[in-house]
């Protein structure tokens, strides 16, 4: 390129005017004029923008990302790519990552859950991997207000919306209430696929001269800024930043998938990257750079859906359904006609060049000349200051009484928000298509999809408790870790690894950092503790409203894998079996959902996390599992031991007699308490796993027996509640509160 | 049973690619061909059912083709969502190509069989009577239903007695059946009624119907009883480990009819 | 170049789920007074055609081949 | 008794994924000279009001709080 096509600089101080409006800092937009000599483009100044934005910079978290553990033999790609990798065996990958479209789903609940469905899709295609399997992490704020309930209503339908239609099965997912989400709703959105362990793609761009090529959707004026929108926080202005809502077309995204996989299944793909956040920009900026490249672009040939469009315009959209890649020299006909066949655009938009910099042609102007390596080496990085959160002081149970009895509390809890059936959501997701479901949503505590064709199966599941966060970070940190791992080996799968996505309130503010570096180090003690590293994931920062945070919520997503997809054990009861409880029980009522549904208090430390008895109990439930003879099995999280069973007896309609608590723990910390590292199998020899839990030094105790179908709890004492009644109180609460039913 | 192994080493993702039609040798019995539309989505899990029953994969067969494979016996219109769903459920791809070739098919007697979007695909066509409205409660339903036999001894129903109930998944955002009392009463007359939604034990109740349907139908028959639409997923369940095989017996039965009396 | 417009509505006698869901929406916001309420669709199509005549027509055989199904929805087709 | 007619339309620039899956079945039917398509939802109402403006103001209202998503749509209300 020549000196007299260099891009034309705005006036300097409306370039600084306009920097402060995109979110750049001072210092930063100071280094934007070091990096290019000279005051930049208005298409430089929106790269730089976005590059440098929060969503694509992870500048508050990256040193604090640093310190959770990615490695495992297993591990074939870890945080980095679009997603994480992880070898399965049978010479398969899984694929898999989780994302937040926050921000979005709070301006408008269906198109904002929809395309954030859409957008981890594409995470996991483009990597090569068919997608199997969608998970959702959702955290609404007081379901007593209209307005969770627009927004509860708005998000399901957009995520099964686009899933159902794109046709991968919805498997799994979670979700909380709590006022600290009223104005800044979660939507966690994971996604898993399966692709050949030799046959991963990845964004590295190589090759002097190779075609940049752009296919999928044109590109609109769709949800420019977006990016830097999610790393704002919120205003009660919120209205006005509507029009960068994006409208997803899961058809499209079909298509997409068939096509991508249909060319990956060739060798003419050099790099491939989908457009999410800041599309164009972040996608050609991060191809180049990662293979240490230039890259020249020519928007006149970018498929366009509106007229008229800018430079800054198409660099910065966020239109959904689009990816960019880097094919071999002289396999474009063969690629376009495949896009073609699919109806989908293909156009090539430009080539790598050996410069180490993104020019951008429009109209016969350069736009933007930008060098690739202090674009990502000067990103801006923060340490920011943080504040310890206090330790709460133990709660001691014995200064909580019982103000209601058992029964009654067993009634309440199971028919509370965070604690009753999701069925009226699963029931809006398709989990069955694809035809590999061996465990829907509500049967066991991991879905289980099995690989078609093989008898190996994937175990799935997300967690994460963010009262326990909010008490203490770093034991929340902890149990959201322990909590995904137990959960995939209560079916019987071995824990492989996770995806996690950050949701925190304002960076900025200390006691926030804190606890993202609190949760951080919880996490970080569980992965190594359990063999479970991080693989991909997302931070989502800024979600506050008028200076009110959301609750810390490091949300996780694992995954584990089964060799015989028919060993896998879900939690429904079943009749004749002896409840054998593994792991010890202290009664801990602190941050227990007893405590805040029966007493009206949210207080105490929330249960500490054993590490090294939580993989000891673990092992040993899973090695059980697979060795036969349980056949259920259930961790005992939210709600506690009494819970657990309720759900067990509730999935199975099988009652259950019960034997009574020992001696020096309040009855109802013992059947309440949110002890952690404990499950409860049905077996049919309890004497049989007691002796094998005595020998392997894993406290084990028998707290019952399953009954007859369709009958009752019986307490000690010989108080029955009846499973009808429970499951009035369970499966009424969403349908009554979301329909009037 | 293992569907054939893709060049990515997954099996073969029909729709990606199309697959040649399977040859017709004598002792074959079952040559069934699935139409993949843009954004059709159970071309798989039925593939994998008429492959469980049939002993042989069927062919697949992309919608921008104008003919059947040669000794095609079976053309099943899959479930997903045929171009988005957008405008009416089935309606555009009611118009394209490769159905002119099925209906010329199902004119010459030959067998169709339409499942949930494909039932609105054969409805739009006009291949069959009615119509497939918004779920009454306008939400997507994704759950086990019962459906009751209601016209026993046809080629999709032959394994099952008259009044039999089985279980089947649904999945789906319009299924709500509608038709004029007209029609409605010539398809109760001549018994083309094929299943109702009922509950475990055989009524079919209004709790039971969970979309609304007109007198609970959840599939009808041509005069010919050679063309089935219905809104389930019989194919989702066809084995043990995926939650039963309450829906063999229709491909079971496809297989007896087609090999007895070939089109 | 010529706009038409085809409003598509569910007929009378077929079941209109989503114009009752929309009724009894308003009626809990507080509308009283609202009777009958009916949804369908409206599609707005650019016609290369100069003469109204000539757009209605083919507006109207677009209709009938695809944009409504006449078993349960009617038509009608304005030129702007 | 005035009846009234309420049409959304995807606001402009805003992706209508349905009118484009719509305009490339209308070329593949043999339609030519199909430009842009955009489809959007036409709702009519039956209000127990004899005053059409004040009919119309009331519509309006309904556009505003439920039956149009003025995130990504846009209304218009006609008065028969
Ligand atoms: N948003 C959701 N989408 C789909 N399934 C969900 C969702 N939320 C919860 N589920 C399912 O409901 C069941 C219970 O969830 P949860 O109480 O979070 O389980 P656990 O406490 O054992 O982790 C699980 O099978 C879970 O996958
Ligand atoms: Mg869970």
């Amino acid at each position: 390129m020549t000196a007299d096509s260099a891009p034309q600089p705005l006036p300097a101080g409306r370039a600084r005017q306009l920097a402060a409006e995109f979110g750049l800092t001072p210092e930063e937009y100071g280094r934007v004029l070091a990096i290019l000599g000279r005051v930049p483009s208005l298409t430089e100044l929106g790269v730089f923008s976005v590059m440098w934005s929060e969503h694509c910079s992870y500048k508050s978290s990256k040193v604090w990302l640093r310190e959770l553990p990615t490695r495992a033999p297993w591990v074939i790609q870890g945080p980095g790519e679009n997603a994480g990798v992880i070898a399965i065996g049978d010479g398969l990958a899984a694929v898999f990552k989780m994302e937040s479209h926050n921000h979005p789903s709070f301006i408008e609940p269906y198109q904002g859950a929809a395309t954030g469905v859409g957008g981890i899709l594409r995470d996991v295609f483009t990597m090569g991997a068919r997608p199997v399997a969608n998970l959702n992490a959702l955290r609404f704020g007081d379901p007593k207000l209209p307005l969770t309930r627009r927004i509860l209503d708005g998000v399901v339908r957009g995520i099964g919306g686009y899933g159902n239609c794109v046709g991968v099965p919805t498997v799994g997912g979670e979700v909380n209430f709590h006022p600290a989400y009223n104005g800044n709703p979660l939507v966690n959105a994971m996604t898993v696929g399966i692709a050949r362990a030799d046959r991963i793609f990845t964004a590295r761009a190589t090759g002097v001269g190779n075609p940049v090529v752009y296919v999928g959707s044109r590109t609109g004026r769709d949800g420019i800024h977006g990016a830097t929108m999610a790393s704002a926080e919120f205003s009660a202005d919120a209205e006005e930043k509507r029009p960068t809502v994006q409208i997803g077309d899961p058809f499209t995204e079909k298509l997409l998938i068939e096509a991508c996989l249909e060319l990956m299944a060739t060798d003419a793909i050099v790099a491939i990257q989908d457009m999410g956040a800041a599309g164009l920009t972040s996608s050609s900026v991060e191809m180049a750079g990662k293979g240490g490249m230039g890259i020249e672009l020519d928007l006149d040939a970018v498929p366009q859906r509106e007229e008229g469009m800018s430079a800054y315009e198409m660099m910065l959209s966020e239109s959904q359904e689009r990816m960019l890649m880097i094919l071999k020299p002289g396999r474009e006909a063969e690629a376009e006609a495949i896009f073609r066949k699919w109806e989908l655009d293909f156009a090539v938009i430009g080539r790598l060049t050996d410069t180490g910099r993104i020019v951008i042609r429009h109209k016969g102007a350069v736009e933007a000349d930008i060098p690739l390596a202090p674009l990502e080496s000067e990103a801006p990085l923060y340490r920011r200051p943080t504040a310890e959160t206090p330790k709460p002081p133990p709660l001691d149970p014995a200064s909580v009484p019982d103000p209601v009895g058992i029964e009654e509390a067993l009634r309440r809890l199971v028919g509370s928000p965070d604690l009753c059936s999701r069925r009226w959501i699963w029931d809006q997701y398709d989990s069955t298509v694809g035809g590999q479901t061996v465990r829907r949503p509500g049967a066991a505590d991991a879905a289980i999809v099995r690989i078609e064709g093989h008898r190996r199966a994937l175990a799935l599941t997300t967690d994460c408790t963010p009262r326990y966060c909010a008490a203490d970070p770093e034991e929340g940190g902890k149990q959201a870790v322990a909590e995904a791992w137990r959960n995939i080996t209560a079916t019987g799968a071995t824990p492989l690894a996770i995806t996690d996505n950050m949701n925190f309130g304002n960076p900025e503010k200390p006691e926030i950092m804190g606890q993202f570096a609190g949760c951080i180090r919880g996490m970080a003690a569980a992965c190594r503790a359990l063999d479970f590293p991080v693989v991909s994931g997302n931070v989502s920062l800024y979600n506050e409203t008028e200076g009110r945070a959301i609750l810390p919520t490091p949300a996780i997503g694992g995954v584990g894998v089964i060799e015989d997809a028919a060993r896998a054990i879900g939690l429904a009861l079943v009749p004749g079996c002896e409840l054998v409880l593994v792991g010890a029980t202290r009664g801990h009522l602190g941050q227990s959902l007893w405590l805040r549904e029966i007493a009206g208090r949210e207080e105490g430390a929330p249960p500490p996390v054993d590490l090294a008895a939580e993989r000891r109990n673990g092992d040993f439930v899973r090695a059980r599992i697979l060795a036969g003879g349980v056949r259920a099995c259930h961790d005992v999280s939210d709600g506690g031991l009494l819970v657990a069973i309720a759900e067990m007896a509730l999935a199975g309609d099988v009652g259950a007699t019960l034997e009574p608590p020992p001696a020096g723990i309040p009855a109802h910390a013992f059947w309440f308490g949110e002890d952690q590292g404990r499950y409860v199998l049905a077996v049919e020899d309890g004497a049989a796993l007691l002796a094998a839990a005595a020998a392997a030094g894993v406290p084990a105790a028998r707290i019952g027996r399953a009954g007859a179908p369709g009958g009752a709890l019986v307490l000690p004492g010989g108080r029955s509640i009846s499973l009808a009644g429970l499951r009035e109180a369970h499966e009424g609460f969403l349908p009554a509160l979301m329909e009037g039913r | 049973m293992r569907a054939p192994a893709g060049s990515d080493g997954l099996p073969a993702r029909p729709g990606a690619r199309h697959l040649s039609p399977a040859p017709g040798s004598k002792e074959a019995s079952l040559n069934a061909a699935i139409i993949v539309f843009p954004g059709t989505n159970r071309e798989r899990d039925m593939a994998i059912a008429l492959e469980r029953a049939a002993g042989r994969p069927p062919a697949l067969l992309f919608h921008r083709e104008t003919e059947l494979p040669r000794g095609t016996d079976l053309v099943v219109l899959a479930g997903g969502f045929s171009y988005g769903d957008y405008l009416r459920c089935g309606a555009i791809a009611a118009h394209s190509p490769i159905m002119r070739a099925v209906r010329e098919f199902a004119a010459r007697g030959g067998h169709v069989l339409g499942v949930c979007n494909g039932f609105q695909i054969l409805c739009e066509a006009q291949m069959l009577p009615g119509a497939l409205l918004r779920n009454a409660s306008l939400r997507f339903l994704s759950m086990d239903c019962h459906l009751r036999v209601e016209r026993a001894g046809t080629p999709f129903t032959g394994r099952w007695q008259q009044g039999a109930v089985f279980r089947s998944v649904m999945a789906h955002g319009d299924g709500n059946y509608f038709a004029d009392a007209a029609t409605l009463d010539r398809l109760e007359g001549e018994g083309l009624v094929a299943f109702r939604y009922c509950d475990a034990r055989g009524e079919a109740t209004a709790e039971a119907n969970l979309n609304g349907s007109a007198r609970n139908i959840a599939g009808i028959l041509s005069p010919n009883l050679r063309v089935l639409g219905l809104m389930p997923h019989p194919e989702n369940y066809v084995d043990p480990l995926l939650g039963g095989t309450d829906g063999l017996p229709l491909f079971e039965s496809l297989v007896d009819a087609l090999a007895a009396a070939p089109a | 170049m010529i706009r038409a417009r085809v409003t598509v509505m569910p007929k009378a006698g077929v079941l209109d789920p989503q114009g009752k869901a929309i009724g009894h929406a308003l009626a809990n916001l507080g509308f009283a007074g609202v009777g009958e309420v009916r949804a369908g669709k409206v599609i707005e199509l650019e016609l290369a055609e100069s003469d109204p005549a000539k757009a209605k027509a083919q507006a109207e055989e677009m209709a009938r081949r695809l944009l409504a199904n006449l078993v349960i929805e009617s038509y009608r087709v304005e030129i702007a």
